[in-house]
């Protein structure tokens, strides 16, 4: 069982990586802003297969704190985002 | 090879990459990260060593574990020390910009403690 | 065995390329996402090294308050004059190569360890049942390193004191310059109310387990300043000036908890931050709560930055 | 009874894998930032859901389950409000923002 676990974790890792590859390389600041949101999806299926393929019950509190502090990032990311709108509306680079 | 190796060549690689980033990133903000990125590659390296010294029924050696959660916390405050001390520079001088003599000096690195 | 080999190395893979990101990315907000995701990422990785309490740590700063106070700072640098300066290919062939030695240089003492590897851990647990505390990682924070601990919340305060000083004269005693929503934004708003009480059960039950497994102070604070910035930014309740008392009062009394119990120490068990014996807990857990609420604040405080406006009232 | 909450287990985790898979599909294929989001956040939701379901019976007691719930609880509160705030920034610069 705890192998095939973390296959599966491998899985979503793989996932996460390919996402964040292809967000992280978009022009678009909205689209950079999906990366906190994708972590907090994935990041927290990760870390909850790795608490029980390792047996290590701990491990569930950081999926818990990451998932809180993925949404205190994005709303970072957006009101960034939102501000240097408000401010100049060239602020943002087209795609 | 395990985990402990691997994440530890990580660091040392990541050490590698702050610290080109810090001498040839001209923006103070990008030198900051750099800087981050130097530290947090020092933590792994400190990680590896912990996780290498395994003993008594633990995963890790607890000591270093503990220093690197102090420098955590440390590196946060100087962080948050340096943004203020760029903004401020930019407050003054309305550039955001370290170099006082032209191009070529970017040597220079303040703000980074 | 294989496939955590495989874990290990697409999760090593991807906190270089992420970390890379950060440094070769063309934009600073890019460079910050890419910073943000790079802690949280990290926050992961120190979990495969038994590091737990580290990781909570990790994901707390590394991923949340270093990147809104990143973040706040490329928002105010975005519409300044960059000078076009760029470094030259031979400084940065130079630095590449000199970069590069020292990375290996750090490689080779990882890959090369010691015949007789130094651990301090047998140590650690052999005494830690005399403090009364389950976790190996607190016992080290409050009972063996404890002048580090507290000497590391005098250098948060002194930081936090290095950054208000750096307010121009007239802005002193005003309040942080933290960059609020422009307009109220009532999705902003629901989020703000509904996320800081279970940030705060959270936080709570981070400091209260810190005694037995992972978690205390520093990442039940982490967590409750993220709550409080939360509230902040969504404008539901605007910063503290820097001079009300509460807050000051806040600020120092984990540090002053933690001081006066070392003094304490010279009378009660003889020696500076030794607990005298059987109220080791019961010490330490007080000092934890006092020193998540002054974190908290510190945490919060230093990533409001200095302050800037004078009214309010 | 053991081996009937194995593959309990194992299915959905599977089937959570699968939803991962698609949500990263959806990232790559999608035309605009709208559509994208809506693959990221609503699809991993559904899969990190699956997982959940899947970790329940191999979860350490009550107590343990129970967490496991309010986390996915958490990211898909959580989740649902950031995306409308994103989505909000997307509508106030445009789709292609």
């Amino acid at each position: 069982m705890a192998s095939f676990l973390f296959g599966v974790a491998c899985l979503v890792l793989a996932m996460v990586a390919l996402g964040l590859f292809v967000i992280l390389r978009r022009p678009a600041e909205v689209d950079q802003m999906m990366a906190a949101q994708l972590l907090g999806t994935g990041g927290v299926a990760i870390l909850l297969l790795l608490a029980v393929a390792t047996e290590t019950s701990s491990i569930t509190d950081v999926a818990l704190m990451l998932a809180l502090l993925a949404a205190f990032a994005a709303v970072a990311f957006v009101r960034n985002a939102s501000d240097s709108a408000n401010e100049a509306p060239k602020g943002m680079s087209g795609q | 090879m395990n985990a402990a190796t691997l994440f530890g060549l990580c660091g040392a690689a990541l050490v590698g990459f702050g610290l080109y980033g810090l001498v040839t990133n001209p923006e103070p903000l990008r030198k900051v990260l750099a800087f981050n990125l130097l530290g947090s590659g020092v933590f792994l390296v400190f990680g590896a060593i912990s996780k290498r010294a395994a003993a008594a029924g633990l995963g890790g050696d607890p000591v270093p574990q503990a220093m690197v959660i102090t420098a955590i916390v440390v590196a946060f405050a100087a962080t948050a020390m340096a943004i203020a001390l760029v903004l401020r520079l930019l407050e003054e001088t309305g550039r955001a910009t370290l170099s006082s003599d032209g191009p070529g000096g970017t040597s220079t690195d303040g703000g980074n403690s | 065995m294989t496939i955590s080999f495989f874990y290990d190395v697409g999760l090593a893979v991807l906190i270089l390329g992420v970390g890379t990101t950060t440094i070769f990315a063309h934009t600073a907000f890019a460079a910050v996402i890419a910073f943000v995701v790079y802690g949280l990422l990290l926050a992961i990785a120190w979990v495969r090294l038994a590091a737990v309490d580290v990781a909570l740590t990790e994901a707390a700063i590394g991923g949340g308050l270093t990147g809104m106070l990143l973040l706040g700072a490329v928002a105010r640098l975005r519409h300044a004059k960059v000078d076009d300066i760029r470094t030259g290919l031979p400084v940065r062939l130079v630095a590449g190569v000199l970069c590069a030695l020292i990375a290996a240089g750090l490689a080779s003492a990882i890959l090369l360890p010691p015949a007789v590897i130094p651990t301090l851990a047998p140590m650690v647990m052999e005494n830690l049942a005399q403090s009364g505390l389950g976790n190996p990682v607190a016992g080290v924070l409050f009972v063996y390193r404890a002048l580090d601990t507290l000497l590391e919340k005098v250098v948060v305060l002194l930081a936090l004191l290095g950054v208000w000083s750096l307010a121009p004269d007239s802005a002193w005693g005003g309040i942080p310059a933290l960059r609020v929503y422009a307009r109220p934004n009532a999705t902003l708003t629901f989020l703000a109310q509904l996320l800081p009480p279970l940030g705060i059960v959270v936080g709570v039950y981070m400091c209260w387990v810190g005694a037995k497994e992972p978690g205390g102070a520093f990442q039940g604070g982490a967590i409750l300043a993220a709550m409080w910035l939360l509230v902040m930014i969504a404008g539901l309740e605007s910063p503290p000036s820097i001079g009300r008392p509460w807050l000051r009062l806040l600020l120092v009394v984990g540090p002053a908890l933690f001081l006066a119990i070392g003094l304490a120490g010279f009378l009660l068990a003889n020696a500076f931050l030794a607990y005298p014996p059987g109220y080791a807990k019961p010490m330490i857990v007080a000092v934890e709560i006092a020193l998540t609420l002054s974190i908290a604040v510190a945490l919060g405080m230093l990533a409001a930055g200095p302050p800037e406006r004078v009214r309010q009232q | 009874m053991t081996p009937w909450l194995d593959i309990f287990t194992v299915a959905a985790v599977s089937a959570g894998a699968l939803f991962f898979l698609a949500g990263t599909v959806g990232l790559l294929r999608f035309p605009d930032a709208l559509t994208r989001l809506h693959a990221v956040t609503k699809v991993d939701n559904l899969g990190l859901g699956f997982v959940v379901l899947g970790l329940l019976p191999q979860s350490n007691g009550l107590f343990g389950a129970l967490k496991l719930v309010s986390i996915w609880l958490l990211v898909q509160l959580s989740g649902a409000i950031v995306t409308q705030l994103i989505a909000g920034a997307v509508r106030q610069h445009g789709p292609r923002g």
